[in-house]
């Protein structure tokens, strides 16, 4: 792969690849290693994880819709003790980057998961304060920018790893966001989290899912996803981790011309759990067919039609 | 015994009862199959990127393996599947969940409606006495004949069309049904029927259960169902429908 | 029909079906009505009309993504004045009622419309303050609520008509924007408009769309407008307009069980131009089939799993 | 003559040159048809939702109505159609645009690439002299010898393989082709040398634009194009190349 360059740095750590997935739709890379080799990954992101075990919503959880899915799972998670005991224990048989997603109700919270890693064989960390399927704080940190500002400087001056902060599309103006990320110390911001949505079973005329909204993610929500990526790359100088239905090269490559350094694949790796080697693969492809040499190239590259 | 996702070739296809089919296809992944653990069927309609959960009716090694789900039209996925020909491709991803433990003792099984199917490839691997037990709306019955190489069949149908009316739990009263151990599956209030029933009579109990899926392979956490005490994979009292089961002991789980 | 009461009443208005057209995928009704009999819909809802005629944007403007499509058109049109001369008199001939879609850049340019329509054979007015494709006006108006505050209270003061407010959905809380428009004396609103978005060609490495971005519209997007809608309904009291990829009468009853007394069906006029025609029986073939006399009975009935 | 969608059958598909393909299309759309207008052609693939607009290449009453388009692969969707064989469904909208006036005059036909089907039929209803001229990429060319037996076919090629090196201006240069009115489709350089030659020759030109389309039906505002004046439809200084075109007399419109 010496003629296609695809190595990226975000914040000093470097990725062997800009391929990583996202938090929530891969586990901790144990259920998914049965079809990809972890090691060709630019960085496993795991689900989020908060201090205590969170138990999640009630079921239905899930729901298709058209040309994506809905999620209501309440970021059930077994807490930061077997996380690290297990997930990371797992982790550290591979050569790829690790990227904890963390969760909390309320700043103490975030705070004690970050300071727990703090000693860890973590890479970098991932601030969920955009899951719009927990009533308690998460996305009350996301939709409005001086409590996203302030979250983020607390957590930087507790991190010893950089920080990403991962952004919510339920917003106004994403620019916005990414500037107060960027302003508090941010090294890093990722987007789109999902689409606050609902679907209705007008047949039973009730919700589909118990928790009545639920996330959208899917290949639906790219246009939107490729929209906020680009808006937010053009908003700040920090790097942009770009993802929303992702589903091969073609997608990623669209938001790394948008302007994102490294992308996610989310919920397409349910449809398809072998669906991050071969946009890998693809984007190697793409560069060797126009001569890219360096994925950096491309990054932001897009022009007026 | 590797889970993979393939595209296998559809053999033969049969409608068995309205709304009901039979498909069986051709895949390696039957070799590795057991009973009670389930497929992810993939729709060739693209807008629909979620896989639907299937459990396995039979699986053997016959011409490279050969794999049959029985399944109910639920929705357009379904009913895309229940128009596959033979020779038609179709996307899967297997084999899935734990199975039934296969324990050596006199067996009840019980199947309710589309929880029948899976009920057949245990039957065939269960080699001891054995009562099957199966529950249908009303007298439009399917694969009722088939178990009856395997055990003595008793049915319970709603309507009363059929066997005993009422559900599987008053088939098993009216015809003194016992046994050491029971397997189900079905909808949950006959579950929930088939704890109380084996508590009732200290019989140890493995059920089946189904919730809406996504990955299937238990890392979203979309299929939980509500565990009796703190399960040691999630932390919590929820298990993964998908990964640590479908199939439970009935005292390890909420219905 | 009797057996199935499917006649509605928006601020005294009483139309024969809850199914409308979405602005902008319909024209004036004159290009469908070689598709569709007019008179069996609920309601025409016009092209977006300004005080001059308007240029819209460069080409390409729409095109195709999962599930939906972007469009930025840029609300070309014809000026009032040909709009009541041709348009208003074409649309006489049809046992419809009417409800003209109302654009401008500054309030000015609102009012001057409104008040030319306020003599015409128009029976509602919907005050496009939310299309994300032109640069001055329009949206300015729909992403605050003290904005929206404003120029829906100088409308109300002019409207000869009855006022809907359609209300964009790229904004952080919908329920805000809604209360606002009601607080501001708004007769019902409409809802979702588009969602802003993006395509990249990748192998031209430019957007898609000469405008950048465009307006993301089609079954993609109605998770969002299902929440946007019930969200809008439970926050106010006036009638809602729900809209957002309805593609049958499945989805429009999913629309109506959220709180939607109307529902428009826009982008899949394209996909198929029979589309209206087809939700209005399928919803009264829901109702045989259920026993619901009264259109009614399933406005906002969606309840908890 | 009037606008309908419809579930047409396919008679035939065969490929003509590289990515290039034909395929004669069963329906009653067909009587209705005159050269110039288009068709919405509609996909399988649901996460598809607008139709591809393709001139209509032949059309006649035969055998109830048929239809034929030429086509090239440009994506997902037309690939699709690629792989339509006889007796399948299509779904189609039409017959769409204005078409092109028949005149009573010496005629030059001009086609560049995918902009040569539409001449076909032109040239089947043109009944006077004509010269048919015809660009190409290289020499893998497709429809040519179906045109010899309405006019003298002229080719032009990028590379020189076949004919003129060069484009169709300087084919029709280079052969002295000469006449009355010109009808041309194909890409808008193509047509830019076009409007320019008539300009300057003084000949009345008529030429087929495209643009990524919505509707198909005037409706939507998304196919515009500039026009040299204020448009009595739009007031403004665009016109609807679906309901509009998408034949326009080349002065109407700016390239």
């Amino acid at each position: 792969m010496s003629d296609a360059v695809m190595t990226v740095n975000i914040a000093g750590v470097e990725f062997k690849n800009p391929v990583m997935v996202g938090s929530g739709t891969f586990g901790s890379g144990m259920e998914y290693s049965e079809f990809v080799d972890l090691n060709k990954l630019g960085a496993v992101v795991t689900k989020g994880v908060a201090n205590v075990p969170w138990l999640g919503n009630p079921t239905p959880r899930v729901v298709e819709t058209c040309g994506g899915m809905l999620n209501a799972i309440g970021l059930q998670n077994p807490g930061i003790d077997t996380f690290i005991e297990r997930d990371l224990e797992f982790l550290k048989d591979y050569d790829t980057k690790v990227i904890v997603n963390v969760c909390g109700k309320t700043v103490e919270d975030y705070l004690e998961v970050v300071e727990r890693l703090s000693d860890k064989a973590v890479d970098m960390l991932e601030i969920n304060v955009s899951c719009p399927n927990v009533k308690e704080g998460a996305i009350a940190f996301g939709q409005k920018a001086d409590a996203l500002f302030n979250i983020t400087e607390q957590i930087k001056k507790h991190a010893a790893q950089p920080v990403i902060m991962k952004l919510s599309p339920n917003v106004t103006d994403i620019a916005e966001m990414a500037k107060a990320a960027e302003a508090a110390g941010a090294d890093a911001i990722s987007l789109i989290n999902t689409l606050t949505a609902m679907k209705i079973d007008i047949h039973k005329r009730t919700f589909a899912l118990a928790n009545k909204t639920g996330g959208l993610s899917g290949p639906a929500i790219k246009p939107v996803a490729v929209r906020m990526v680009y808006q937010a790359a053009q908003a700040v100088k920090i790097p942009v981790i770009g993802m929303g239905g992702i589903a091969n090269a073609e997608d990623a490559l669209e938001f790394i011309m948008a302007g994102a350094t490294a992308v996610a694949v989310g919920a397409m790796n349910f449809h398809n759990p072998y669906t991050t080697q071969e946009v890998i693969d693809g984007i190697h492809d793409y560069m060797i067919k126009y001569g890219v040499k360096d994925i950096r190239e491309l990054t932001g590259c897009v022009k007026q039609v | 015994m590797s889970k993979r996702k393939e595209t296998a070739r559809v053999i033969s296809q049969e409608k068995l009862a309205d709304e009901i089919y039979s498909m069986w296809i051709k895949t390696g992944i039957a070799s590795d199959a057991v009973p009670g653990q389930f497929l992810s069927v993939y729709t060739k309609d693209k807008t629909r990127l979620l896989p639907r959960p299937i459990s396995i009716c039979e699986a053997d090694d016959k011409d490279g393996g050969r794999l049959r789900i029985v399944y109910r039209i639920a929705g357009a996925g379904t009913k895309e599947f229940s128009k596959y020909k033979t020779g038609d491709e179709v996307d899967i991803l297997g084999p899935l969940g734990n199975g039934f433990p296969i324990k050596n003792e006199k067996a009840i099984l019980v199947g309710g409606g589309i929880g029948i199917p899976p009920m057949l490839e245990l039957a065939k691997r269960l080699k001891g006495e054995k009562t099957i037990v199966l529950g249908y709306r009303n007298k439009d019955t399917f694969l009722d004949k088939e178990f009856l190489s395997y055990g003595n069949v008793v049915i319970a149908t709603d309507d009363g069309s059929l066997g005993t009316k009422g559900n599987v739990i008053d088939a098993i009263k009216e015809n003194k049904v016992d046994g050491g151990v029971i397997y189900a599956c079905g909808p949950t209030p006959m579950l929930r029927g088939v704890k109380k029933f084996a508590e009732e009579n200290s019989i140890e109990a493995y059920i089946s259960l189904e919730e809406r899926m996504a990955c299937g392979v238990g890392a979203c956490l979309g299929c939980v169902c509500k565990s009796t005490d703190t399960d040691d994979h999630s932390k919590v009292k929820n298990k993964r429908i998908c990964a640590d089961g479908p199939v439970f002991n009935a005292t390890e789980v909420e219905l």
